[in-house]
């Protein structure tokens, strides 16, 4: 934890950005697709909280990591400013990520819009372990598809748009039909929570087990504030657990979504 | 960072308990402690006090629970912990590895047997040092605050619990009331020992693309730099009234903002908000505080108590 | 600058005023607006409102009277202000220019008696559109404050007050109260025809290295985007309450703040401590609040009005 | 009014620094020695108030202004990241400023530390001018002096220091002797309000009328928040004035000080 420097950031699209700066804690000691570094906007007291943001891609050989944010309110619009060089302070990479299962032979890896980062560096840590990866991407426009590169080079890619600009139109829970869920032992899935919610029911009318990563408004993300729960049914019981520490990522059909 | 210099004494004696130094974390902002272990050694604190604690366990309110607001934020936690048996079961014995670290427990609860139930548990705990009874907490629909803005129902509630706790009572009042002072004294006269100051305003911020509330429990409490005026102001006042030492609470980020509370007259303060953007900002205020005081010669913290009430 | 987009309406019936928008600047931050004629053409504003006018010429506290604190500044002007007769001769003619602007007078007092015989002054002026009751000015010693926190005699105050205005009677609360929707039903009741909300809560701030509150006065006014969430909340509460329009004020710096307080339930807004970091703060809002609507769709701005509040 | 460039920033101390930048006004419009320029401190709202501070050169060829200030809060010190390029957001020339008359030979400028600097455009239109000037300056160190030079260029000059590590040991109103003061047409006095008070009284025994720059905290800058009164005699009668628009610079006689 603490100031690190900024290697590189680049801009993905209008309003998406690729940020690269030295880890935190050194990643050769372990760390998981999935989890999240914890960005303190700016040196001083601007801005009361920190920005948490998916690890996108990890470089253990060089001990840096990429995170792909949307900049929407002042703190990630902030962020934009950083350049190579800069310090930047930020905790992690915290919470729990992606699992992965011995023996699976091919998995669904489920993004949607800002949700798809997340997914690149699981989807390496696959290809490299030569477990099969199938990638269903859903976005707004064409304009705002990203990562689609990292995660062909990866296994086959599978793009919807709600306006039809790119791919199949429409919602990325269409493409998830039967034939296409053939032989995936499990999924993986980050994306807004109606996606998810989504995602969570046609996978479980297809029978496959998966896991959800959750997005909450968080506080402090490291456990402390309790601010940033979700309801999770574990042991017959459904207990409000923080999503940063036992999270975000969190077994698909543990997940309670409202009504 | 710099270690604190060796030549200002930074003890405070609060109450029976002897802290090492005057910062504490603030309830509801430091859990039970376990994660700040992976930061510092907790050791090097003056106190610490843990989140609320009820009878039974609570799950708390719906998400989102938390805004950011300009200098401030709001929460609506609503009380979430594992309930007394848990908390002194599994939560408090933890910080026995810290024998000088007292261990304050916040107590909320809705009707005053409850609060009367958990002291009640809470005695049997070796591992309490002091009781902080939060009457003020504005995120539950029938969560004590109503003894938090009624001078009479206040004085009625620490007088029961008075009679029931073993160990030194702290109550922290709401700063929602129109007379903070008449709020204090009623406590004081009901059996006090001590008084904590402020709990968080009452606020709301709206999502204008929701169209609704942006937190689900519509209202929350207001806390950090943005209220530190209000807390300031409010210390400020009741330690000119009353007799008993109060903890200073409210915005605090740096080791000037814990003079600004002591000199208000604060015995001791906590440390909320400030926690979540630096995990390390209570072993750094400590820092500041003891190079402040060495830099302006002052050779006691507690020389810093009141000294702007003149 | 952008231009304000004309396919909005932005025009407010508020009382029997016709605002051409819903901003306008606070009291105390506009001062009687010939400065800040050097800045725009006042005529873009929705009303202005002047500073607190009193039946004698005030001189104010002491200096310092201000202090910046975080998202936010705490004054103690204590009302100086050269009296209502010259605020009549000299200061409310230089409006005339302006024959579709409101001016809306805040006027204040230590008893009512005062009261009553600014606002029989004010009587006599043909450039007064609305009255704003200031009841709760935490600045002056028997400033009005009494009665801002006091239903009953707040009631009081509105109701003779109510009975010599000829213009219609905007009672502006004080935020340091234990329950605000008490506070606007019993003006409600007593005859306001709508609420402004809110003053500025009280707080200190303390100069560490001179060891006393900064401000001479002690306390002060906290005002600015600290205050936001608190107002708002006020706002959202009291307008759901009763059924006179409510004006929102606090911390408002932006058009997305406007829309805030209109979706709580403001029919109208004003801008207060923003006009000091940004003299052109009123326009640029105005534009602001405009360009959303025409964003989002919003055909008339006072669809806006309590779209929160569900 | 409004955004200007930055032309250039410079340490003159350990914390004093000298900021030019283009003027917001057309200075050849006209402007006063005693004026200042209102500083937004940042882009956003992270102060809530503008900082002011005073002019103290003006080239009206190049349409600049220098500034020159001590980083001393979290404002000031915010400033001093400025550099040759930026933007930053600056109203003024404000207030009223030095009034010169018409057959004054010899004047005195009197400042203590950092109300040095608005003597300095005074100084050089006086030298300019033909008058003659006398600078007595006071500061707690000699390595806190500064502008010795810009005003030692325009006539005499004489320093007292608090340590005495620089000209005359003790306070400036030391420098102020019957002798010193023979042929003195008019002071101009700028510095904390200890030393403005002191120089009043100094003067008044010396039968010299003169002008006190005040110090006083500003909310607008503009006349709007009534923030920064001073008490001012005037026509038989106290009255709070405002120090940013009638002020900052007052006829000395006038000055109310507390008891
Ligand atoms: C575990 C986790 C991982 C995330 N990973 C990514 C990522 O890889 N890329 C990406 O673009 N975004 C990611 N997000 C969302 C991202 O955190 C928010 O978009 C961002 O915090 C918004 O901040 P802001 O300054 O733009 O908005 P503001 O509106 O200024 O934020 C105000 C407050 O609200 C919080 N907030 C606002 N929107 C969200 C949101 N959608 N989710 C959570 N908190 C929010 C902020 O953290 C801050 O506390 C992630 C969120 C979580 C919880
Ligand atoms: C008319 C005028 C001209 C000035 N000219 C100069 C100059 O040329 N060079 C220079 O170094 N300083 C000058 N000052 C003082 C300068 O304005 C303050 O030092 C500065 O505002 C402090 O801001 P900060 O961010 O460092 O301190 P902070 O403590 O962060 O400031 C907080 C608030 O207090 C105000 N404040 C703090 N100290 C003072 C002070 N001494 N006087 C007035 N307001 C204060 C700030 O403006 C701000 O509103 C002048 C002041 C006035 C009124
Ligand atoms: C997320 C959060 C949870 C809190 N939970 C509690 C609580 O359980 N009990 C309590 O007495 N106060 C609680 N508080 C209030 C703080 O203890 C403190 O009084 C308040 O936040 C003001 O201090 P600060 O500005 O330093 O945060 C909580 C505050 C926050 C922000
Ligand atoms: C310097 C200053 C002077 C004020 N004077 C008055 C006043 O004369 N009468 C009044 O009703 N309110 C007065 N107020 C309060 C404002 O009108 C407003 O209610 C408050 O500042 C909150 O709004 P803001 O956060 O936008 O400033 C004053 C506020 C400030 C900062
Ligand atoms: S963000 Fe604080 S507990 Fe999860
Ligand atoms: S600073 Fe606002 S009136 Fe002078």
């Amino acid at each position: 934890m603490g100031y690190v420097s900024v290697i590189a950031q680049e801009a993905l699209t209008a309003d998406v950005y690729s940020l690269t700066f030295e880890s935190p804690t050194d990643l050769s000691q372990g760390f998981e697709p999935g989890q999240f570094l914890h960005f303190r906007v700016t040196d001083s007291f601007d801005f009361t909280l920190r920005r948490p943001l998916s690890l996108c891609a990890a470089d253990v050989q060089n001990n840096q990591i990429t995170v792909v944010y949307r900049a929407q309110g002042e703190g990630t619009k902030r962020l934009t400013r950083l350049k190579a060089g800069d310090r930047v302070d930020v905790l992690g990479p915290l919470g729990h990520g992606f699992l992965t299962h011995q023996g699976d032979k091919k998995v669904l890896l489920i993004g949607g819009g800002i949700g798809v980062p997340p997914l690149v560096e699981l989807a390496r840590q696959f290809h490299e372990s030569q477990v099969r990866v199938v990638s269903a991407l859903g976005f707004a426009t064409q304009a705002q598809a990203i990562l689609l590169d990292e995660l062909s080079d990866c296994g086959s890619l599978f793009v919807a748009t709600q306006d039809g600009s790119l791919g199949q139109h429409g919602f990325v829970t269409q493409l998830l039909t039967e034939d296409f869920c053939a032989g995936i032992d499990r999924y993986y899935a980050c994306g807004p929570t109606s996606m998810l919610k989504a995602v969570q029911q046609v996978m479980r009318d297809r029978n496959i087990a998966g896991y959800l990563s959750l997005e909450e408004r968080m506080g402090c993300g490291i456990g402390i504030c309790v601010g940033c729960v979700h309801p999770i049914a574990r042991d017959g019981k459904v207990v409000n657990r923080k999503t940063c520490k036992e999270g975000p990522v969190f077994l698909a059909e543990e997940v309670i979504f409202d009504e | 960072m710099n270690k604190s210099p060796n030549s200002v004494d930074m003890q405070v004696k609060f109450l029976s308990l002897t802290l090492k130094n005057p910062v504490m974390p603030a309830s509801g902002c430091f859990s039970f402690g376990q994660e700040m272990e992976n930061f510092y050694d907790l050791d090097l604190l003056g106190a610490v006090v843990v989140k609320a604690t009820t009878l039974e366990e609570r799950s708390g309110n719906k998400t989102p629970r938390l805004a950011e607001t300009p200098a401030g934020m709001l929460n609506s936690i609503g009380l979430q912990n594992p309930g007394v048996i848990q908390v002194i079961q599994e939560e408090l014995p933890r910080f026995r590895k810290y024998p000088n670290l007292p261990v304050i427990v916040n107590v909320a609860g809705t009707a005053v047997e409850d609060y009367v139930e958990v002291v009640e548990n809470l005695n049997k705990s070796p591992d309490v040092s002091a009781i902080e009874l939060n009457i003020s907490c504005p995120n539950v629909k029938c969560g004590g605050i109503q003894f938090g803005t009624d001078p009479t129902m206040a004085a009625g509630m620490v007088h029961t619990i008075k009679s029931v706790t073993k160990v030194p009572l702290i109550v922290k009042l709401s700063p929602n009331v129109t007379d903070i002072v008449e709020m204090a004294l009623a406590v004081e006269e009901a059996g006090a020992d001590a008084i904590s100051l402020i709990n968080t305003l009452i606020g709301m911020h709206i999502d204008i693309e929701k169209r609704r509330p942006l937190l689900a429990n519509g209202i929350g409490g207001l806390s950090g730099p943005a209220i530190k005026p209000v807390a300031v102001r409010m210390v400020y006042e009741v330690s000119s009234q009353v007799q008993i030492p109060v903890l200073g609470i409210g915005g605090i980020r740096t080791g000037q903002d814990v003079i600004e509370f002591m000199m208000a007259g604060a015995s001791a303060v906590q440390v909320g908000t400030a926690n979540f953007i630096d995990p390390m900002a209570c072993p750094r205020i400590i820092d500041e505080l003891a190079q402040w005081c060495d830099q302006h010669g002052v050779k006691k913290v507690t020389d810093l108590i009141g000294a702007a009430r003149g």
